[in-house]
């Protein structure tokens, strides 16, 4: 790492050469270590986006293009509104490399960290969601003790803050053994008049800058610079102490935010996260076309003797700066009193442009507001893998075991099983908003209280997928997310995404993630679906092996359900009821559970995706749905459609009596069709009398359903019409292997 | 007149807009949100002390509330008879404030359990279960870290009529599966002597309107109706 | 006459035996599933607290503890024991 | 020559001294604070365990309640310190 020198004082920083002569021609002058400091952190990856923001270019015109979008990428939440005066703010994102050395607190502090994003766009946290990444659980006491603690540490803090946990999605893949992943999304709501109140700009002159909340310490310094390397490349002694979370004072200081926006005095808002004091402000006032005068003497601090330095760039939690009204001083610090949250006016905003910190007589930061934040772009070169030529050549091998043992070992597989183990530690109800609550449905359905609206929403992606094929795989993560809202009865409304990669600077890892957004950018722009947010997060790496990780684009979705009458919930409920297969099943195996966990392969051709067939599929669904048709949805992935089908009759302990003879239509093996993750398919159940009319909306739609079978009141599936033998499973053995893998690996 | 109720809420409750919502859109009464420091006992009919983590549950659950102005505030109602209720979080408070005999402990398996329960009523003659028959089992969920009912003097509670709600399977059986978290004797919620203040583990406002309920029930709302009823009763 | 010295006073709340000790429990489970500490026979948890306070002498600081504790309910009687571990100077 | 006696080992896991303790701070500002005792200024919270095993001598329970720890991630290095409070014969 290069040295900056200033005032006999120096310091290693992550700045590039070109960089450095950058700074100092701009400033026409040497900068403090302060200022280097702050420079340093905000030109870091984690911040700047340097390497991904040529390829972000795409995502940035949502606000133009979709009437919805209140607030696009860029910000610190996306935002949409939802009509009747509210709106919605979401946003996802990494916290991978503390979680990975420390699971409890690292997971802890993402949690305290998207809060706060939703909360500094003025409205009310009211839902989370935790996608995750492991490596493989069985005989792996590591995976083991990161995936215990990552749970205890978002259960913690989001349990006691008050949000329920409403969904997730988990992985189990080796290459996550070392570098695992953490990622957290939360929702917010509120009425779109709070959102107004409080942008994340400082816009008027002569404001005051409050700081509230936790006070400023030495820890967490340099945490965005962690997370802009990797692992390895971060000795033990160079990771910053991670930092501790304190939910309790984060629930204040929500209930105190949201306090004080409502009176209408708060003119400015944003969350002290990367970067901590410097990050925030030159945001405020950069964005905002103003200045501001700090006085650092005012800002409290944990212990005493902190440098400016340590101050500016402290990553303490639990802070938030608000930018308030001169009139309206008095009110808010009262509401601070109220809830005891400690608090101090450290400056006003003004007309200069220009961002100045004053420690006692000195000017220790002394920068044009906007400086901080025109952090150049990287080009990165790209190139794609030569692994890949000859992983997409295996074929599916022969089956050398019966269907129905192949079924029992899918069913208990990590990435299968039901992940019960983990939402049952999360408060999923606090709130009394959650109508499909977790396990019940592919996605978390939350009613908007007042209204007779519902909010479903669902994160994941197929790690496995988008390591064959990056372009397919990111798009099949969309597919199955919206699917996911689509089950349970709602229209996909906007998204949000979390990019996991390798090293940027390896042409291959680059190449995943280029590849990866031209998928997003491509689905997202044929289906009208707005990008709303984004975070990306390079160096994920297997320290040991030196590999990258699976490429893991999330993807998060919200939709909108009108109408308590039209949420459709996951499992069977009537015997006699028809079972459909909604969408074509074709020999797509490639990075299938069935390849991996029977074979131990990985290779072959992952599912392609069709947006004119997808969003056909959509529209025959939401037209089902308006006129009452369909009485339980899951859509189908790992697995393939007769996992999708055992699923479904777990909850009411029913039995599928099937008839496949005439659904094979490409005529494929046994094995292969019965286990395809072909994307974009749904099992359906509704009433026989129905029949007709469906398959009639079907044909006006383009899209291939077939009748599957019926529903029985026995638990047990019966399968024929296969080319080989019938099948004949047991619904209670099934449900019992399905229930019982986490907990058999978790609680040795 | 209409009945008022106060929700007292403390740094850390979490469960406090939920009671809100309930008594004042589901059960029709007056309900308001009181902050601890303001809580004025003269004001008001009966009281709610919500679930959440006061104080972050840091030391114990309960004991930093236990504390608070609020309590003693409320002490003034339970001499007086007025109806007091703990949720959860509020239900530690209460026992931590002597209000309510025993204690609430780490769950067994020291994870937080978020999940729908049956829960059997074992005395219907308090201030909150007045309108539920005796024996009848309630599904209602219960979400803590900390709610394995502990005393060191169960005959007393026995003799004295004290346990009001038990953890028990569909059928009302009370056996080790259906115990969610430990709890001595299966023991889900507890009422003082006089009969007037009781500390439930479960979430009753969870479990008061059928679009939150897996099985449609709305067995939570009962709960309300009989402070409801026993206020009415009192008059107020 | 007070002398206002800087003390520390170290102490630990246990569960009674009644109330178990799930924390102490399993991690004694997690060593038998671990070979090689045949040696260690018993675990047992508790919360530490350590206090910082003046008072004149170290009886004075166990005196103003053991009454903050029982005051406050430091520790809750009905299932836990208290003891004071430690007092010493800074 | 092994002579294994009956040793207590009482350890304390804490959070570093750097990082912040919301539990101790809690318990000073929110409760003793404000029931009147101002003598105390700060109090720092921990883990204890308390661990009867058989070893050698007091230094051979010591480095093994200190890999005992370690291994079985009863403490994290990146976010907590350990130390060893007393070593006592029974
Ligand atoms: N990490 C997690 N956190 C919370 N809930 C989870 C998590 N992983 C899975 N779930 C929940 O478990 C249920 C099944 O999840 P999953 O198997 O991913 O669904 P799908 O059938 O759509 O693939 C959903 O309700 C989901 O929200
Ligand atoms: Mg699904």
């Amino acid at each position: 790492m290069p040295k900056v020198k200033s005032n006999g004082t120096e310091l290693k920083v992550d700045l590039t050469d070109k960089e450095i002569t950058q700074i100092k021609e701009l400033l026409n002058r040497e900068p403090s270590i302060t200022e280097w400091g702050m420079f340093d952190v905000m030109h870091s990856e984690h911040c700047s986006y340097k390497s991904s923001r040529p390829k972000l270019k795409f995502f940035e015109n949502a606000e133009k293009n979709y009437d919805r979008v209140l607030a696009g990428p860029g910000q610190d939440a996306g935002v949409i509104d939802i009509g009747d005066g509210y709106c919605l703010a979401f946003r996802i994102e990494s916290h991978n490399h503390p979680s990975a050395i420390e699971p409890y607190h690292g997971a802890a502090t993402g949690i305290g960290g998207i809060i706060r994003d939703i909360l500094c766009m003025g409205v009310r946290p009211i839902a989370l969601l935790d996608p995750l990444r492991f490596g493989t659980l069985k005989n792996n006491p590591h995976s083991q003790w990161l995936l215990k603690y990552v749970v205890k540490g978002i259960a913690d803090y989001g349990n006691c803050t008050g949000i329920p946990t409403i969904g997730g999605e988990v992985e189990f893949d080796e290459s996550f053994e070392s570098n695992c992943l953490v990622n957290v999304a939360c929702i917010g709501l509120g009425t779109i008049e709070d959102f107004n109140h409080a942008p994340s700009r400082a816009y008027h002159p002569g404001d005051y800058v409050i700081l509230m909340g936790g006070s400023t310490g030495r820890d967490g310094i340099h945490g965005v610079t962690f997370a802009s390397r990797t692992l390895t490349e971060m000795s033990e002694a160079d990771r910053p102490a991670v930092q501790i979370g304190d939910p309790f004072t984060k629930k204040m200081i929500i209930e105190a935010t949201i306090e004080a926006i409502k009176t209408g005095h708060v003119r400015g808002l944003k969350d002290l996260g990367g970067g901590g004091i410097s990050c925030a402000l030159s945001e405020l006032t950069g964005e905002g076309g103003t200045g501001a005068l700090i006085d650092m003497a005012n800002i409290f601090t944990r212990e005493p003797g902190m440098t400016s330095f340590e101050i500016m760039l402290s990553e303490s939690q639990e802070r938030m700066a608000f930018i308030v009204k001169p009139e309206g001083l008095e009110d808010i610090l009262a509401i601070f009193k109220k809830f005891e949250m400690s608090h101090a006016v450290i400056g006003r905003t003004d007309d200069s442009g220009v961002l100045k910190v004053r420690d006692g007589e000195n000017l220790v930061v002394n920068l044009p507001s906007t400086a901080l934040s025109d952090a150049p772009t990287i080009q990165r070169e790209e190139k794609s893998p030569d692994y890949l030529d000859a992983l997409h050549k295996q074929k599916t091998p022969e089956p050398t075991k019966e269907l129905k043992e192949i079924m029992h070992a899918l069913i208990s597989s990590e990435n299968i099983c039901s992940k019960e183990w983990i939402y049952r530690q999360y408060d999923h109800e606090v709130g009394v908003r959650s109508v499909v609550k977790c396990g019940e449905g592919d996605s978390g359905v939350l009613r908007i209280i007042g209204t007779d609206k519902f909010i479903a929403a669902s994160v994941g992606t197929n790690s496995k997928h988008c390591f064959l094929d990056p372009y397919e795989g990111a798009k099949g993560g969309l597919v199955e997310t919206c699917g996911n809202v689509i089950a349970n009865g709602a229209r996909p409304l906007a998204m949000v995404n979390c990019c996991n990669f390798g090293n940027p600077e390896k042409p291959e890892s680059y190449w995943y993630f280029s590849k990866a957004l031209d998928g997003i950018n491509d689905f997202c722009r044929t289906l009208k679906i707005p990008i709303v947010g984004g975070n990306v997060s390079f160096y994920n790496e297997d320290e040991v092996k030196n590999t990258s990780i699976k490429p893991t684009p999330v993807i998060m979705i919200v939709g909108i359900i009108e109408g308590a009458e039209n949420i459709i919930t996951l499992p069977f409920k009537k015997p006699g009821n028809d079972i459909l297969l909604i969408g074509e099943t074709k020999g797509e195996l490639g990075g299938s559970e069935y390849h991996s966990v029977i074979y131990g392969t990985e290779g072959g051709v992952p599912p392609k995706i069709n947006e004119s067939i997808i969003k056909a599929t959509w529209e025959f669904l939401l037209e089902l749905y308006s006129k009452n048709l369909v009485e339980a949805n899951h859509d189908v992935n790992k697995g393939g459609f007769i996992i999708t089908i055992a699923e479904m009759c777990f909850k009411n302990k029913l039995g599928a009596n099937l008839d496949l003879t005439d659904s094979n239509v490409n005529d494929l093996r046994d094995d292969i069709f019965l286990f395809s993750e072909s994307a974009g398919r749904f099992v359906i159940e509704s009433a026989t009398k129905e029949h007709d009319i469906i398959m009639e909306i079907a044909q006006q739609h383009g899209v291939l359903v077939r009748k599957l079978g019926n529903i029985i009141p026995e638990p047990k599936i019966i399968v024929r019409g296969l080319k080989e033998n019938d099948i004949f499973l047991d619904v209670i053995k099934l449900k019992e292997l399905h229930a019982s893998t986490l907990p058999d690996l978790m609680e040795i | 007149m209409t009945i008022k109720i106060a929700v007292i809420q403390f740094p850390g409750s979490n469960c406090d807009f939920d009671a809100v919502h309930v008594l004042n859109n589901v059960m029709n009464v007056d309900a308001e949100l009181i902050w601890h420091n303001n809580f004025k006992e003269a004001h008001f009919d009966g009281c709610i002390i919500p679930g959440g983590f006061s104080f972050g549950d840091y030391l114990r659950a309960g004991i930093i509330a236990a504390h608070s102005p609020a309590i003693d505030e409320a002490r003034v109602m339970l001499k007086d008879g007025r109806p007091i209720i703990g949720i959860c979080n509020g239900f530690q408070i209460l026992t931590e404030a002597r209000f309510l005999p025993g204690a609430l402990l780490r769950n067994e398996s020291l994870k937080f359990i978020c999940k729908w329960v049956n829960i059997k009523v074992e005395n219907n003659k308090t201030a909150f279960t007045n309108r539920i028959e005796k024996d009848s089992v309630l599904s209602i969920p219960i979400a803590h870290a900390e709610g394995r009912y502990f005393t060191d003097n169960l005959n007393e509670l026995e003799d004295n009529d004290q346990i009001v709600v038990k953890y028990t399977n569909k059928r009302g059986e009370i056996s080790e599966e259906s115990n969610p978290n430990g709890s001595l004797e299966n023991i889900a919620g507890v009422c003082n002597l006089e009969k007037n203040c009781i500390g439930l583990m479960p979430h009753p406002e969870r479990a008061s309107e059928s679009i939150l309920s897996p099985k449609g029930t709305t067995h939570g709302k009962l709960f309300f109706e009989s402070m409801i009823e026993f206020i009415k009763k009192r008059g107020f | 006459m007070s002398k206002d010295e800087n003390w520390i006073v170290e102490i630990v709340l246990e569960n009674k035996p009644a109330a178990r000790d799930p924390v102490g429990t399993v991690i004694q489970k997690d060593l038998l599933a671990k070979k090689g500490y045949e040696m260690v026979s018993n675990v047992r948890s508790g919360q530490y607290l350590r206090i910082y306070l003046t008072a004149n002498d170290a009886n004075d600081a166990r005196i103003i503890i053991d009454k903050m504790c029982n005051e406050l309910r430091i520790f809750n009687p009905v299932t836990q024991n208290l003891t004071i571990l430690n007092v010493f100077k800074t």
